[in-house]
């Protein structure tokens, strides 16, 4: 299993991640936490004129999949309208990160910052 | 229509002796039901093969736990037609449902002036937590009487509710009476002068197909022991948007979504209202209890209770002195018959049934005030299930005539 | 000494494969314990041949149920030597014996300027429900804190503790740092600033013998699940003169003496405290449980986990980056180990753990305040009980640096 | 069983209960209820001046084995200090009636005079 679930990918996002920071200023910021395991991610997000995301900052705190998974995921949704963003679910954050064997309690950390994004987004839709 | 033979073999304690060479005959069924062997399994395949803690678990056992453990709550979401598996909460048992109920909602919402309404038919557990709540809160407690024939006094309902009326609640079925209540009606008479519909349904879901979505009723509570189910679980249903707006109750692990030592905030629905370690074993159970109801067939489950009722009814009123409580036809009722005897306490009834290995229930059934008002202590009870028989009740009849000749009636 | 191979005979669920051909091994006591077939046969005999609500019922299945239930009451009475069985509540877990005595007690007592401490080492089962009462009477929660080494910090007690100080409620033994706190120690502190006293048991009762009377305490809350019983069930101990002179909390049938539709009179102790019907089977399940670790000895269970443990620390001491919480030596610390490794999330611990069949929990294990406290977001923990071998603690550090290859450390 | 439980003297008892009624004036009064099963029984006692039970009659509605014990028992202790009563307990209920075989729902209606009796005579002591 650790095979695909711990592939080289994710320990490389896990090591370098992409987008980590923060931004300031920023149009909206969130931060969620998973309450039944603590991992925490917060997500900065800047707005172009045409309310398409325009830069995108993660931090925060937790296992190789959520935090490969914000790496992923921000990188995905750059350019996107927040309109489109409202459109992303749970398994579109799994299917970035390409595993297939996720349990129920690991999707919750696979699908965190997307989980993070959409309530930062629909509080400015 | 069920087979009863072949229900009866689903369930080890009917093979079992009441006394030594003396088969029991179990009419207790009201007070808490027999399980069938799926029931049992399913607990035990728990506990010797995938025992382990919920929600919070990575491993394979806790994995898998809570997957079987939250599958149940959506097969109990099905059951009664709930629209989603947020909406069942689930506590002990049908009592802590109305306490959950009475604390948050009624600690939140009551305050002097409003009313809370019940009948005079109610159980305890839906009578002492809003007496509870209404000292707390300033609110006032009013019921509805019941008519000499058992049923709910209509008029008088009319007159009672009124805009003071926070919340209507009510019995779908009496366990004493056996009168089932109105309960789509009900509901929209609550509603019309704007109060929530509360409904016990604890004498209704093991019986007969349940709706809440059709019924519209605003909660709902039952226990998982009377619809053969494990003890020490049942079901608060609510509609998401009364229990989002309620605050928690119980305080502790799994409810919460960040705790400081300063201050708490609280986990989504529905885990918002179950704290601590769930009674797991017991969440498996109901559920494997819910698929052994649905596999027999509600309406057919119906059926047969509605015919055993009928034989008892006739064949009841044949023993001399015997008085039934309730409306005469079983039609109008549950699977039940409470009696009493001229000149033969209930207690005795119950103990001299013993005797012949029929198991019924004797007293007030946790519905004193009920007794209280059809000027009685105390009555017998026999309630009828899935794997009663005619001839079960014949043997009632005949103990009863052989009890009332110990007491030289 | 425990002979663990015959205790391991007594486990189902040690038969079973985590994984198809990879053998279970269970490191995750603490969150609940497996239980012993002594155990589920108790609860199979109840629900297969003697199944019936108890308290009210004449008929011999009832009387049965009721007196090996009561019976039940009786045996944990003993175990935790309470000087009466009317001092034991049977509530669903030590969250709800929390929540009973921070409602009940709490609700009756508490007012402004009042203070209730804890320590900053409590499961959120003691933490959240002191939150809730305290907003609702305007009392001051305040806490102890722990020094580096993951015990008390006594001189900030000694300060805390004053006249103001309502109630300490502290845990007997710590589920993440490990920590066995000097109970009767603290007990007597408190009630020398005139303080009650309650305990969280939950980590202790299960682990050695644990008597009420010599530590004094007023209270304890435990559960069943983590000392080989069934989900469902847990205690809360308290004096008799304490618990009559609290109000009763959750109202429905059992609790009461007399009902009217305007008013109820309550039973007495244990059963004011006890609405509804019980977790019957639970309780019985939890006598068997008793009965079972009386077998083994409290003595000899808590000898093993010792040398368990000690053989642990050792152990995981030599895995690279790793960072034992808590006490440094076995003598301070109950049976189970919490620890970090250097860039690797304890999720990812505990995921590559159970490839191997390693089931061990990680998170914050309800203890957030503590985990910031020690500036880490969550940890992993190992925990032991009377059937874990070192040959278990060997498979766990070599999964651990295979965990560490994985990640390329 | 019933040839024990419901023997003759328990019948007739149950059918010309002793010492059954209310006094007025009398001493002290007390009544209580078995809350399992709702029987109850109310205890009117008239003492003498040097406190010793001169008259006692009891009233209340229950099963033959509760109004049976009640009338043993108010018989028995006739003439009794109330000292003597407060030594009295269960078991003497159950040996006045008799039954050997009572389980533990019933004992609870076979001692529930007394407890009515030694509540109330607490009272006075
Ligand atoms: C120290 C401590 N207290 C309380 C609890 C709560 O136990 P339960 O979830 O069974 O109520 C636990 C178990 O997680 C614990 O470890
Ligand atoms: C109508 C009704 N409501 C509520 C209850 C209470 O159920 P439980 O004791 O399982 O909470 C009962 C069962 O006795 C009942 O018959």
């Amino acid at each position: 299993m650790s095979a695909d679930m711990y592939r080289e990918m994710i320990l490389d996002l896990y090591e370098n991640p992409l987008n980590h920071g923060e931004l300031d200023p920023c149009t909206f910021s969130h931060e969620e936490d998973n309450p039944l395991c603590g991992d925490v991610v917060k997500i900065d997000v800047l707005l172009d004129d045409d309310k398409k995301i325009k830069e995108i900052k993660w931090s925060g705190d937790g296992c190789a999949i959520s935090m490969a998974s914000a790496s992923l995921m921000t990188d995905h949704v750059k350019g996107m309208t927040i309109e489109e963003v409202m459109e992303l679910n749970g398994q579109d954050a799994v299917d970035l990160l390409g595993v297939s064997n996720l349990s129920m309690g690991r999707v919750k950390c696979a699908t965190l910052s997307i989980k993070v994004l959409k309530a930062g987004a629909s509080a400015v839709q | 229509m069920l087979d009863v033979q072949k229900v009866r073999a689903d369930f080890p304690i009917l093979n079992v002796d009441a006394h030594p060479d003396v088969p029991l005959v179990y009419l207790d069924s009201a007070a808490s039901s027999q399980k069938p062997i799926q029931v049992i399994e399913a607990m035990n395949s728990y506990y010797q093969e995938y025992n382990a803690n919920v929600h919070r678990g990575i491993h394979r056992l806790s994995e898998e736990a809570t997957s079987v453990y939250e599958g149940a709550r959506i097969k109990v979401q099905k059951f009664i037609n709930a629209p989603s598996h947020e909406e069942v909460i689930l506590v002990r048992n049908a009592t802590e449902g109305f306490n959950l109920l009475a604390y948050s909602w009624g600690g939140a919402n009551l305050k002097p002036g409003d009313e809370v309404l019940i009948t005079a038919m109610e159980h305890h557990a839906n009578i002492v937590p809003w007496q509870i709540v209404c000292e707390q809160t300033g609110a006032t407690l009013k019921h509805v009487p019941f008519t000499d024939e058992g049923t709910l006094d209509m008029d008088a309902l009319d007159e009672l509710l009124t805009e003071k009326t926070k919340i209507f609640s009510f019995t779908a079925a009496s366990n004493v009476l056996g009168t089932i209540n109105p309960t789509k009606e009900l509901v929209a008479k609550a509603h019309a002068v704007g109060a929530l519909a509360a409904v016990d349904g604890a004498q209704a879901v093991p019986h007969a197909n349940v709706d809440v979505q059709d019924w519209n009723c605003d909660f709902m509570a039952f226990s998982s022991h009377k619809m053969c189910g494990p003890t020490g679980i049942g079901v608060l249903y609510g509609k998401a948007e009364l229990l989002n707006a309620m605050p928690p109750w119980m305080g502790g692990g799994d409810m919460i979504r960040r705790v400081t030592l300063e201050k708490s905030t609280y986990n989504d629905l529905p885990y918002k209202f179950e704290a601590g370690t769930p009674a797991i074993a017991e969440g498996i159970g109901l559920g494997a209890a819910v698929d052994y109801l649905n596999a027999l067939g509600m309406d057919n489950v119906h059926a047969h209770e509605q015919a055993i009722t009928s034989y008892a009814l006739e064949a009841l009123s044949e023993v001399d002195g015997l008085t039934i409580l309730g409306p005469k036809t079983a039609a109008e009722r549950g699977g039940l018959v409470a009696f009493t005897i001229d000149r033969l306490h209930p207690h005795d009834i119950a103990q001299l049934l013993d005797e012949d290995g029929i198991a019924v229930r004797a007293g007030h059934h946790c519905a004193m005030p009920m007794h209280k008002i059809m000027g009685i202590g105390a009555s017998a009870r026999a309630s009828f299930y899935v794997h009663t028989t005619t001839d079960e009740v014949d043997a009632l009849v005949t103990s009863l005539n052989r009890a009332r000749k110990v007491f030289r009636l």
